[in-house]
């Protein structure tokens, strides 16, 4: 209990210290509520708007929870085709890395054009792009990287390539697919919202801090970002509890491939 | 190229500065020559595009120089809300609707309204015939498109003045930066300005025929004609340093001046000033230009009051909208009413002044449009 | 009937290219059943090698290997032999006890049998008490004796060893010494063993195999006559230490002790 | 042929033939797919294939050949490839500003555990701001600033915000690598008596190369994504996320223009990971090669 | 006067934690100069825990250390001794000739007296052509013998050596021992040395000190009277082999050789 306490401080410490120094900035200085608005204020905004925040993270979270579970889906089923087919992978791995490269946001775009703007498909579809070749690329590694031995061991079991796939491969892939989830949990979110920049339905977060923002309501703006923050965060740690449920000491066995 | 050529002509400054000379004793000092012009710089809300032609016209005919001043003009981009930079002193001066600003204002920027260089509201909504949108009252259960960025509150006023909830009785998207969602059929009428987005519409193919659609085949719904037309681009200034520095307020009546000047110009000369925004690197094609330009200069002439002046009447309803109109989150534009201080009439009464010894016609009473014909993508 | 025959067998590895490798020239070996034999050389030798052409994961260049009376193949299909490599080789995802069912599992045995047979091996190394910790919550010998339970558990009528006892400290490498003789000698298993300790080959075998490289092959077979192999004492007799000095002195005049050469080590 | 050479000119055949076959696929989907899109499973997912939203391929290209604009006399591949060489200017700046904040906040949580527990929840946090939110705050603090005599130059605050997308991911990835150091190995420094600031460059450092690579990776497209958001969202002339907006608004009349925009956002991003793939030849020469 | 001498050391891991382990108990042992002393016993007793205290990379928990009559961290601060690790340790990113002049280097020698030393060690451990390659394309027991250099690269009077052979197969091993002893001899080196193989023990050291886990003590040292180390067939006297059983018994007698106890091992 008492080394929990330990572990909590610092953080608290400085989150507190974070935002004190900008309670006091915005204070001494004597910015414009237009300009940046204090924390308190923004806390009053996010206190008193809490169910229309809600309702824009729902919005922005459904589109980034629909695209990360199809780009999961579609990633995993990717590296297998991958890891069972050179050649396929050969053709596509040089496109995932020049398409990991493209801003692939500007995509959108292109998208809203492609399917109906009122639709919520190419914000998910963006989502599931971005999310895919994370997948992808880390699963694909986890599928492949195997250590010889336990190849040769399964061989010298006169073991079938299936049995090698589920009992050696599949297994070894595991940690992959969760670090690949913990890069895309937050990731998805993001793009969710960047999703939104470029118009589309006005209910998410991203539309409506663009909006706060240009009618010079800042406070509430940043009380919208302040539940982006915390739609981020609630993606991330649910990705580690999954990764820890599922795999007792997950975590521990990357940790210590690494090294 | 914001900051490039301003204006070589010379010859006719010995006049201009006179002139100057006669009505702001403030700058008797620089009556003789001008040597050092004073900077400025001039935000603009997007783009260059011809909306803001006047102040390029007036850079590029030396009106600018005519009043010793050496203008940059800096163009605005979709999330720099130009009445912010001006607050922050980034700029000196800033183009700005007048709600936007208004709230601005609100939440601390101590910025003024100087000149109110668009007598008219420009906001269309835009729909195909066979959607029979001819009234606002005709948007209820529709998909109603609308830009964002603090444009759209007029659709709101429409709605509310409609007896619709904007929350519940439409359905509100945020257009994309073109027309192609009303093309595709995916909202049922389109924001549009006269002066560009409409324009974009008519450049556009319609498959069926095969030729550029007309207006024949759009209804159009003009918030200026529902009566809930709110003041758009307007000069604005800072007000500390317009109460302090007397040297910046001077700067600002020969801004606004230059800038009138720029804007009468236009008024007579639209094809040259459709040439000068090219020139400055818009990437709008040639004929949607002329278009833009023809359509914003209705929007300013004939200006009864003299260009740039203020009708209190239109302020007033403008000011009463944003008080009353509730957004999608329910909340209004402004909490109360502006400060009488929100807009003065001094600088640009001076600066019609100044023009009228000039001679420059600045009602333009005997204005009328031009005929100007799209081309496919506005080429 | 010998378990393992094995005549003039040739592996080359990369042939054809740059980077040639012949790793067994003309190698010849007759193992018996129930026969405990090792083989000790220099690292690169081909001692893996050898093994592995044996356990039928790689194939011969040339020579012949047969294998309980059947192709090598085939008796890799029958699964006629347990092995254990130089790396233990577990599955970090599985439990101890699971990673030493595996190879019953891939027999198709049911739970209990399985079950019993891995409780069986776990007494046997030693480590009752881990039968539910993941392989890295465990030291490198732990881990090492895993891995024998596992290559143990299908009681397999011959075990390929390749230096199985190389993470083990003094005292319990002698304790899975003697284990893996008395298991021998109870089951009439026979065993192919690499190590690099000479101490260890002559100790567990009936014959030691000295091997040379550049190229492989063998230089010597030394048999040891230590009747009884089971007894504590057996360490400290004369006999053993003559069959060690016969040992030290054939790799000795094998020469090459590779010290300068690129003694590319698998591990 | 040397192996490298042959590798680089294997890798560019196959991205050349990824290419065909994707631009293949589309032209596939344009004969096949229904015109004003469709539903598959009852979901609407198939996108529409008509001309507006799916232009031809040759369409695309042959669109680069042509004028920007009417009035002009510039080929569009020409004022697309100045856009990219813009924004790659700022790109690299944002990243050398991001690597050189990430990886001095690295080393001070390295240093100070206290640091580390402290500060990496909220870099976690702040990666989760939207960069729509911070581009105006950015510029207008850009506007007040004066570096050493200069004034903040604009283009400058677009290569903060790519800064400020790069310095997460090498923060993190040297701050793993720098606590990689081998256990053993820094037992080996203590044992020379060596200081933190010796074990520092002669240990930590060369041993967190492998893990900055990827790290440095992510940070050269994530520096991309924060320029070319910052120019949309500033408005910020020269680049190609300007272009991206401008093509964009005449998507109406001129679909093909967009694309030939949103492709030199894919060069530009090529560009960035090409150098990225240049240092890790370089930094990891003298490495173990990865066995697969 | 003793180059090292500890007394009454003992060293408890998270102490007053649930996972303390008493690594060493009360440990008293004192080393002349010039001596050759080798600690043995099973996994976990201490033996590693014993040389890091002495080279001040731990703090003990009571007792006293005084080396080369200094404080420990006097004399690791003054770099009065050599080390080698269990694992080689050397750095991926340096060459061979680097990674052996690295002590040096923190030392601030100068780039051709460094680069003298260095070619000498490469000279003395064999691997005179391999000065530019990197680590890793070394074998293993390659690498050990870079690391072994390293350690000996400045001359130290006093080398702290853990387990510095276990990589090498047989013959290099002797190849080393050989060499180690002869450097000692010449030099007056003073050694403390780390091993599992009781004939390694026997064969390098005047002294055996043998070690029991639980908590880590001495349970008895050894006295190795083979007058002549460097001798050839030394290995195959009776004296040697009397020795060895001597220290078997003393390491079967301290008993508990850890089976089942979770002996973590740090490598
Ligand atoms: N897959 C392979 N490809 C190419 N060469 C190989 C391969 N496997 C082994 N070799 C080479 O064959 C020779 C014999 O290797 P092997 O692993 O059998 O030696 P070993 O006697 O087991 O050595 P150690 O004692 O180090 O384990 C070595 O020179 C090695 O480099
Ligand atoms: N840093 C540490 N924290 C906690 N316990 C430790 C630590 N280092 C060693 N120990 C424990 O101290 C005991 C002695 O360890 P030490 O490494 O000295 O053993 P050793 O004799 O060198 O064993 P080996 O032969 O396996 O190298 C062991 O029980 C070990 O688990
Ligand atoms: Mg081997
Ligand atoms: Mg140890």
């Amino acid at each position: 209990m008492k080394s929990r306490l330990r572990a909590a401080l610092p953080p608290v410490v400085f989150g507190v210290a974070f935002f004190a120094l900008w309670e006091a900035a915005v204070k001494i200085f004597d910015l414009k509520p237009y300009f940046l608005s204090a924390p308190s204020k923004i806390w009053d905004q996010f206190a008193n708007n809490k169910s229309l925040i809600w309702e824009a993270a729902r919005v922005s979270g459904t589109n980034a929870l629909v695209g990360l579970l199809a780009g999961t889906v579609l990633g995993v089923a990717m590296s297998f085709l991958l890891s069972r087919y050179r050649i396929l992978g050969d053709i596509v791995t040089p496109l995932a890395i020049a398409l990991n490269a493209i801003p692939i946001f500007v995509l959108v775009a292109v998208l809203n054009n492609m399917y109906s703007i009122t639709s919520e498909i190419p914000r998910r579809l963006m989502v599931t792009l971005v999310v895919y070749f994370i997948v992808l690329v880390n699963v694909a590694k986890g599928l492949t990287q195997v250590s010889p031995t336990q190849i040769e061991l399964m061989r010298s079991y006169a073991a079938p390539e299936s049995a090698i796939l589920r009992k050696v491969r599949v297994p070894n892939a595991v940690p992959y697919l969760f670090t690949a989830l913990k890069i895309s949990a937050p990731a998805a979110v993001i793009t969710a919202f960047v999703s939104e920049y470029f118009g589309g339905a006005q209910n998410g977060l991203g539309s409506r801090i663009t909006s706060n923002i240009a009618n010079s309501k800042n406070a509430a703006a940043w009380a919208y970002v302040l539940g982006a923050c915390l739609l981020g965060l609630a993606f991330y740690l649910v990705s580690i509890i999954v990764e820890s449920t599922a795999t007792p000491g997950g975590a521990k066995r990357i940790s210590g491939r690494s090294r | 190229g914001d900051d490039s050529d301003s204006g070589d002509s010379t010859a006719d400054t010995t006049a201009a500065t006179a002139d100057t000379t006669a009505t702001s004793d403030t700058t008797a000092a620089a009556a003789e020559e001008c040597t050092e012009p004073t900077k400025v710089k001039l935000q603009l809300q997007w783009f260059i595009q011809a909306q803001f032609a006047g102040y390029f016209a007036a850079q590029d005919q030396g009106y600018y120089a005519d009043q010793c001043l050496d203008v940059e003009i800096v163009e605005g981009g979709v999330d720099i809300v130009p009445q912010q930079q001006l607050a922050d002193g980034a700029v000196d001066f800033a183009l700005s609707w007048v709600p936007k600003a208004l709230a601005s204002r609100e939440a601390g920027a101590d910025i003024v309204n100087i000149a109110q260089v668009f007598q008219r509201s420009g906001t269309l909504q835009v729909s195909f015939k066979d959607k029979a949108i001819t009234s606002a009252a005709d948007f209820s259960g529709k998909k109603i498109g609308n830009w964002g960025f603090g444009n759209e509150f007029e659709i709101f006023a429409a709605l509310t003045k409609a007896g619709l909830d904007p929350a519940k009785d439409v359905e509100l998207v945020q257009q994309q930066f073109d027309m192609a969602a009303l093309l595709a059929g995916d909202i049922d009428a389109a924001e549009a300005m006269t002066y560009n987005e409409y324009a974009q519409v008519l450049e556009a193919k319609n498959p069926d025929t095969g030729e550029l659609y007309k207006p024949e085949d759009l209804n159009v719904v003009s918030y200026e004609a529902e009566g809930v037309g709110m003041l758009q681009d307007a000069i604005w200034a800072s007000g500390a340093k317009l109460a302090s520095d007397e040297a910046y307020k001077a700067t600002a009546i020969k801004f606004v001046a230059a800038s009138l000047k720029g804007w009468a110009y236009c008024r007579d000369n639209a094809e040259s000033c459709r040439d000068i925004v090219v020139a400055k690197g818009s990437k709008l094609g040639a004929s949607h230009q002329l278009w833009q330009m023809n359509e914003v200069n209705k929007l300013i002439w004939p200006a009864a009051g003299g260009v740039g002046a203020f009708d209190s009447a239109a302020w007033d309803r403008t000011a009463a909208l944003a008080q009353e109109t509730k957004n999608l989150e329910g909340k209004t534009v402004l909490t109360k009413a502006p400060d009488a201080a929100a807009y003065t009439s001094d600088i640009v009464t001076e600066a019609l002044a100044l023009l009228e010894a000039d001679g420059v016609d600045t009602k333009g009473g005997s204005y009328a449009p031009v005929e100007v014909t799209l081309n496919e993508g506005g080429n | 009937m010998s378990t393992v025959s094995v005549s003039n067998l040739s592996k080359i590895f990369n042939e054809g290219k740059a980077n040639q490798v012949g790793a067994l020239v003309d190698v010849s070996l007759s193992i018996e059943k129930g026969e405990f034999v090792s083989l000790i050389g220099p690292s690169g030798c081909g001692k893996s090698t050898l093994l592995r052409l044996i356990a039928n994961l790689l194939e011969p260049t040339s020579g012949d290997i047969v294998v309980a009376g059947k192709s090598a193949k085939q008796s890799r299909l029958d699964q006629d032999y347990g092995m254990a490599f130089q790396q233990a080789g577990l599955f970090d995802w599985r439990t101890v006890t699971k990673n030493i069912e595996l190879p019953l599992e891939l027999k198709g045995w049911d739970k209990t049998k399985r079950e019993a047979r891995s409780r069986e091996m776990l007494d046997l190394v030693k480590l009752p008490e881990f039968a539910d910790h993941f392989p890295w919550q465990l030291s490198g010998g732990m881990q090492q004796r895993v891995a024998i339970a596992r290559a143990l558990a299908a009681h397999p009528p011959l075990l390929l060893m390749d230096e199985p006892f190389g993470a083990l400290d003094e005292m319990t490498r002698e304790h899975m010494q003697a284990e893996l003789l008395s298991i021998c000698a109870a089951t009439g298993t026979t065993v192919v063993f690499v190590t690099h300790s000479i101490p260890e080959a002559v100790y567990l075998s009936n014959r030691v195999v000295v091997m040379s490289p550049r190229p492989g092959r063998i230089t010597k077979i030394v048999d040891v006559n230590l009747d009884g192999h089971c007894n504590e004492t057996t360490r400290e007799r004369p006999e053993f230490f003559a069959a060690i000095t016969a040992v030290r002195e054939a790799l000795r005049a094998s020469g090459s002790h590779g010290h300068t050469g690129v003694g590319v080590e698998d591990r | 042929m040397n192996p490298l050479v042959r590798r680089v000119v294997r890798r560019s055949a196959l991205f050349v033939v990824a290419l065909v076959f994707i631009a293949a696929l589309w032209e596939f989907y344009k004969v096949v797919g229904p015109e004003d899109g469709g539903a598959l499973f009852g979901i609407n997912i198939l996108p529409r294939s008509n001309s507006r939203a799916m232009p031809h391929v040759w369409d695309m290209l042959s669109r680069y050949g042509r004028p920007e604009l009417r009035s002009s006399e510039r080929k569009i591949w020409r004022v697309v490839l100045a856009g990219a060489w813009f924004s790659l200017r700022l790109s690299l700046v944002g990243f050398a500003i991001g690597t050189t904040v990430g990886i001095a906040l690295a080393i001070l949580m390295a240093r100070f555990k206290v640091v580390e527990r402290g500060l990496l929840p909220y870099l976690v946090v702040s990666q989760t701001v939207p960069l729509i939110a911070l581009a105006p705050l950015v510029v207008s603090w850009g506007g007040k600033l004066e570096v050493f005599g200069y004034e903040w130059p604009r283009w400058l605050s677009a290569s903060v915000l790519g800064a400020f997308l790069a310095f997460f991911p090498v923060a993190v990835g040297t701050l793993r690598g720098l606590s990689s150091a081998n256990p053993a190995s820094l037992e080996l420094m203590d044992s020379y008596a060596a200081s933190w600031t010796q074990t520092l460059f002669r240990l930590r450092f060369p041993a967190a190369v492998p893990f900055m690579v990827p790290a440095l990776k992510l940070a050269a497209s994530s520096s991309v994504i924060g320029v070319v958001v910052a120019e949309i969202s500033t408005g910020l002339r020269g680049g190609i996320g300007r272009l991206i907006i401008e093509y964009a608004r005449e998507a109406t009349g001129d679909p093909a223009k967009v694309f030939t925009a949103v492709f030199g956002a894919a060069l530009l991003g090529l560009a960035m990971a090409g150098l990225v793939a240049a240092f890790d030849l370089c930094a990891m020469r003298n490495r173990p090669k990865e066995a697969l």
